[in-house]
């Protein structure tokens, strides 16, 4: 059984390292400062014992004040698992740091985020459309979009 | 002599006979080698995403029939576990039980699709598919006769299923578990040790076991290249808990091994549904959930299973109203890809057909 | 002899993917409204002929109906059951259509299994005015005549019909293989039909 | 092509299709004979029971695109509403079956005809009076249990195949 | 075809040219005939054959709805691609466009020339025969080519490309073999050949290994599965014709099972004893034997994956090459050494000779090709 890391837990040894990367917690996610996810991030993937090696999945969230941007992340050889997330107010040219370092699992992924929700990941090779073509109008996962 | 080369631009797709629906290369050649490819993507892209927050959570259901349109019912128990998994709703026994004989007899069809289309990819003469397709048509029948449609199924609801199964279903799935083993023997007799395969296949597109955790490869990619990961196991959901199976895994992670897990898997689900079908109870098949709206409470989740192409993750995002106020689904096809540079630059063009076949997409799951 | 690449292209990737979106955009402007069904023919009374021409017509409304090739666009779902129809049960090679030609010059029945998007449009437009005439559509599946589920969707185009004349709908999401089976016999019966001297 | 096998490998492969070769095919003939479709069958068409039937919608609220336009009188009759229109567009009907599920008057079922190609995508809409259920009609047991025990058995590929061996 | 004995008796045909009125002129019409006449229908009976045995092997029907048992579907599918568009793309060289198909197709009814139906009975018995019909039989590899180059298609240059590679590479071991063959015979006329194979066995039995390797090489250069690489429609779309349509691809068509059709009767020829056999009269039993080598590409066509290109040339080059040569000098010595050796003899070491080789080679054979650094 996958054992979901408490993020409290997590985040009670991760402030002592990065200070002020930690901005919230809940039972099982992490919320982190945009500023210091790439530093976090790479200490999830390297120390040992915690040694997030798998990123499953990203996903991008418009909540109309700001986007969310959250990573599943398992440990392959630990089998556990915590959720990160980050938050992105500026709603014209939303940025986020790129993880395609670390994992290159979020390359597309965070391509089609581009594509569909328009937050742009600085430091991604490729950041261009990826489903939609070039030219259209909008980002459509965005949720004042309007298919018709 | 100084001789001037150029390279080919060639585009391979969207509508090739190998690239599995419409999926685009553009591979650079120098030759017959390839030198640089890009994977275009984008031409299914139907929005399903966007179409479930315009859809209550019931009418979602036969859009991720659509999704991965070879194993359906995989998809169906993913969606019904994520929501069951937010709004809370139990599942009785024996409709866990008849998800997992689904689920597996729909793996088993997907991975039967992908062997065939995997050696017609090699240049086998529509044989194998054709073989493969005749058995995948006996699973077909069975999940006609439960659900009555030939393709998408729209067979399970939250907290179980739209109906039970009818009488005849037991029997004819006895027989065919019996059956299948034999076939699947016959099928490995007719290319498993065939030299001309094994020169396609052995040694192509070799996807290294760091690699392949770096890119977020699931599924038979992954324990093709020997990481012995499978959610059935490493995260057990529904009651796979309680059934015995191996994991098969692959050694050099080349096309051969993935192959080969595949196969190999069809009879570890065979496996599956016999230990499934023994222990399988009595009792309702759905719990009292609303037939047409449920308001799950507001909150979010994400779940995963072990579909047949990899990790399908449903993250569903609920604002308490009828509808999803966000639903990303994490396609493994699509995420499978992003390793195609690694494995294909620097084989042939017909190499790169085989590694690609070898990958095993379908473009319903890849552009959503 | 040494060989020296050299990476010298007219056009650079990012100029083929802007290209393609003004292809996109310009099809999608010009492809509002459905190509009306040509079918009036088939409820007119069919003109008298001389001897010699209606034999003629026979044995090549004959010829053609019999020889139905089809080519390869498949997008989508529908595909397995078009995969179905052609495997071993379902045996489409019964009325000698087994003969799936890759390349369109050879075709001459397009199958439209499966959703079309707007970015695919355009390719599926080539593809159909690549096949030589005479050519042939039989829209298989909700998708293929209406958009069907996806119809509300900002990518999907509402129909091949708004891209390509459509000639037989097969309603089904997808069809059965009979279902299929039966609308190629429909599409069948409709060329035997045809004259092919008309004035 | 190492030869492994020195060619024993291609060799087992040819006896497998020769084998093949003298086996009966799986063929159905299919405008010939037909199969016995599941009784749960989600045919091509719907079947609309008039007398049951109040005009209610809920069918065409759960469909989700919007493939059944229903149009009732404005004041009852009785405990229903006479229905003026009833037509379901097959072009965008995906069978998906949830009008069925749905109908809390059991007014509603899956038609089991599959045939229903057209020319003319007009004539895809089907109206009431084409959908009417009449009792030699042909109609699914998809959620209805009374009717599927009624169906003949579906053919399975599976016993085919196990009677002949 | 079937009045063939009742028209023109065998005995009017030996000696050539005949000495009726007319003369050589007279032959020459009849046997253009018939060799036309042979070859269409034959094309069109093997392409239903191929069809209908290749759908029982993947266990179902195959054409059988137009005429009876579908004989006529591939006359339907003639005049239907007859009758169809034709289409010169864009850009193409449209002379070369043009001649393609005609190259490619009229050398494979040439090859018939020297074909022997019964003893004698050819439109020519020229006395280099065998040198003939490897001659004209690589002419359509040009064909291929032109079509290829002249289509303005990446897919058919790369078709094209690999089609010329193959050729020449599999020319070597093909004629190497039949090499064996004239040794043997003492003659390159085909007709000879039948006729010193009719005088003892048929030389698969003395040639096994020379069978072996013009058959693989043959296979390889009509471009049969599983060395059609040049068609591989699940890489290169529909190869070197992609972008014909109507008339043109009917020629293509026809070629490609003609092709197959050379290989049959030459197969036949040279090593199964030709028109020679008892009962059954010359020319039938030529169409048997190639029938049944028919059935033997049809078999394979249905089993076997592709190999790619590097593999094909490995073949060729490490494979079958070294097995032709070699067989070339066991042959010249047994023919040097026991000139007058019964074929009782010469078949089981033959055979054991040739099975000590093939094991041996295929040891030792490794197929080149893996990644490219790029």
């Amino acid at each position: 059984m996958t054992r979901a890391i408490s993020g409290e837990e997590l985040a009670a040894g991760l402030e002592q390292r990065i200070p002020g990367s930690i901005i919230g917690t809940s039972k099982e996610s992490i919320l982190v400062n945009n500023q210091s996810l790439l530093s976090l991030a790479a200490h999830l993937k390297t120390e040992p014992g915690l040694e997030f090696d798998f990123l499953s999945s990203i996903t991008a969230v418009d909540y109309y004040d700001y986007f969310e941007v959250i990573y599943q992340l398992t440990s392959l050889e630990h089998n556990h698992s915590i959720v990160l997330k980050v938050r992105c107010h500026d709603r014209e040219n939303p940025a986020i740091p790129s993880l395609v370092g670390l994992w290159r699992g979020a390359e597309l992924q965070e391509q089609e985020i581009f594509d569909l929700m328009g937050i742009r990941f600085e430091g991604h090779p490729n950041m261009k459309r990826i489903v939609l073509w070039e030219g259209f109008q909008g980002h459509p996962q965005r949720r004042d979009f309007l298919s018709w | 002599m100084v001789m001037k080369t150029e390279p080919l631009v060639l585009n391979i797709g969207p509508a090739h006979p190998s690239t599995h629906g419409v999926f685009r290369m553009r591979a650079t050649l120098d030759g017959e080698v390839i030198i640089d490819v890009e994977p275009i993507f984008g031409y299914l892209h139907r929005g399903i995403e966007k179409l479930a927050e315009e859809r209550t959570y019931q009418q979602f259901i036969p859009l991720t029939d659509r999704l991965d349109y070879v194993s359906a019912m995989g998809n169906n128990m993913a969606y019904c576990m994520a929501v069951e998994k937010l709004a809370a709703i139990p599942v009785p026994e024996r409709a866990e039980y008849i998800r997992v004989i689904m689920a597996e007899l729909q793996r088993i069809a997907s991975h039967l699709i992908a062997v065939g289309s995997f050696l017609n990819d090699c240049g086998a003469f529509m044989t194998p598919i054709l073989y493969m397709v005749r058995e995948r048509e006996k699973i077909v029948d069975l999940f006609e006769m439960v659900s009555g449609q030939r393709l998408t199924y729209n067979y399970m609801r939250f907290g179980g299923l739209s109906q039970d199964v009818p009488d005849e279903f037991l029997p004819a799935l006895r027989k065919f578990i019996d059956q299948m083993p034999r076939y699947l023997d016959e099928y490995d007799q007719l290319l498993k040790e065939n030299e001309i395969l094994l020169a396609r296949t052995k040694g192509v597109g070799i996807l290294s076991k760091e690699t392949a955790i770096n890119c977020s490869m699931t599924g038979p990619m992954l324990r093709g290249s020997g990481v012995p990961w499978d959610l059935r196991k490493a995260d057990p959901y529904s009651v796979y808990s309680r059934f015995e199976f191996d994991i098969p895994c692959g050694a050099r992670g080349d096309s051969y091994d993935r192959y080969r897990v595949r196969v190999e898997e069809m009879r570890q689900s065979v496996r599956i549904i016999r230990q499934a079908m023994e222990q399988l109870p009595v009792g309702p098949v759905r719990s009292k959930t609303p037939v047409m709206l449920i308001r799950p409470p507001a909150g979010e989740v994400y779940s995963h299973v072990e579909s047949p192409k990899g990790e399908l993750g449903f993250y569903l995002v609920s604002d308490g109203s009828i509808a999803p106020y966000r639903c990303h689904i994490r396609g493994p096809s699509f995420i499978n890809l992003t390793a195609l540079r690694e494995m294909i630059v620097g084989w042939k063009v017909a190499d790169a057909i085989v590694i690609f076949g070898s990958i095993d997409i379908v473009m319903g799951e890849v552009d959503r | 002899m040494d060989l020296v690449p050299t990476r010298r292209f007219v056009y650079s990737d990012a100029d083929l993917d802007q290209h393609e979106g003004e292809v996109i955009e310009a099809l999608k402007a010009r492809s509002q409204q459905p190509i009306p069904d040509q079918d009036q023919w088939l409820s007119e009374k069919a003109p008298e002929a001389g001897i010699l021409l209606t034999s003629v017509d026979k044995v090549i409304d004959w010829a053609r109906s019999n020889a139905l090739w089809s080519v390869v666009c498949f997008p989508a779902c529908c595909a397995f059951e078009f995969i179905s129809t052609a495997a071993s049960r379902f045996d489409i090679s019964r009325f000698g259509m087994e003969i799936i030609r890759a390349s369109p010059r050879q075709a001459d029945l397009m199958i439209t299994a499966g959703t079309l998007t707007w970015k695919m449009a355009p390719n599926v437009r080539r593809i159909y005015d690549q096949m030589a005439e005479p050519k042939y559509v039989i829209a298989m599946g909700a998708c293929g005549i209406s958009g069907g589920i996806f119809q509300s969707s900002y990518g999907v185009v509402p129909g091949y019909s708004r891209i390509v004349p459509v000639d037989v709908y097969v309603p089904g999401c997808p069809p059965r293989p009979e279902a299929l089976l039966y609308g190629i016999r429909m599409l069948q019966d409709k060329i035997s039909k045809a004259k092919v001297f008309r004035k | 092509m190492k030869l492994d096998y020195y060619g024993l490998g291609i060799a087992k492969g040819l006896m497998v299709t020769l084998k093949h070769l003298f086996r009966r095919p799986v063929t159905v003939q299919y405008p010939e004979q037909t199969l016995n479709t599941s009784r749960r069958i989600r045919g091509n068409e719907l079947v609309w029971n008039e007398e049951k039937c109040t005009g209610c919608s809920t069918c065409a609220k759960a469909c989700h695109i919007g493939a059944i336009s229903i149009v009732t009188a404005p004041n009852p009759e009785g405990d229903k509403y006479p229905v003026e229109k009833y037509e379901i567009d097959t072009g965008y009907c995906i069978m998906c079956g949830m009008c069925v599920e749905v109908c809390p008057f059991e007014a509603l079922y899956m038609g089991a005809g599959y045939e229903k190609a057209q020319y003319r995508r007009g004539d895809l809409v089907q109206s009431k009076e084409v959908m009417k259920y009449t009792s030699e009609k042909y109609v699914s047991g998809y959620f209805y249990p009374e009717f599927a025990a009624q169906l003949p058995l579906q053919t399975l590929l599976l016993e085919k195949i196990t009677e002949e061996e | 075809m079937v009045t063939f004995d009742l028209v023109f008796p065998a005995w009017q045909f030996k000696g050539l040219p005949p000495d009726w009125p007319g003369g050589f002129w007279w032959h020459f019409i009849v046997f253009s005939i018939i060799i036309l006449a042979f070859v269409l229908t034959l094309v069109i009976m093997f392409i239903w054959f191929e069809r209908r045995t290749l759908g029982r092997m993947q266990a179902r029907m195959g054409p059988n709805r137009v005429g009876p048992f579908g004989l006529l579907q591939a006359m339907a599918d003639a005049i239907k691609v007859m009758l169809k568009e034709d289409i010169v793309p864009n850009g193409a060289d449209k002379l070369v466009h043009l001649l393609a198909p005609l190259v490619a197709f009229v050398p494979v009814l040439m090859v018939f020339a020297v074909m022997p139906f019964q003893d004698g009975a050819a439109l020519v018995n020229l006395n280099i025969g065998v040198l003939y019909v490897m001659a004209v039989s690589s002419i359509s590899t040009l064909g291929i080519f032109m079509a290829g180059w002249g289509s303005n298609n990446k897919y058919t240059l790369i078709s094209a490309m690999r089609d010329v590679a193959s050729v020449v590479s599999y020319e070597i071991p093909v004629v190497l073999s039949l090499a064996g063959i004239v040794l043997l015979a003492g003659s390159l006329s085909l007709n000879d050949i039948v006729r010193s194979q009719a005088q003892s066995v048929p030389f698969v039995l003395l040639q096994p290994l020379g069978f072996i390797v013009f058959f693989l090489g043959g296979m390889a250069e009509i471009n049969r599965s599983p060395f059609d690489l040049l068609e591989a429609d699940s890489e290169i779309v529909a190869g070197f014709h992609t972008e014909y349509s109507g008339m043109k691809f009917a020629l293509f068509y026809l070629a490609e099972y003609a092709e197959a059709l050379v290989l049959s009767t030459l197969v036949a020829t040279f090593f199964l004893g030709g028109w020679g056999g008892p009962l059954l009269p010359p020319w039938l039993w030529l169409i048997v034997k190639s029938w049944a080598v028919f059935f033997v590409l049809v078999w394979i066509r249905a089993t076997v994956p592709r190999v790619r290109i590097d593999q094909l040339m490995t073949f060729s080059w490490k494979f079958l090459f070294p097995l032709a040569l070699l067989n070339l000098v066991v042959t010249a010595v047994e023919v040097v050494a026991w000139p007058e050796a019964l074929p009782v003899l010469l078949i089981p070491v033959n055979i054991a000779v040739g099975a000590v080789l093939v094991i041996l080679l295929s040891r030792n054979f490794k197929p080149g090709g893996s990644q490219v650094e790029a």
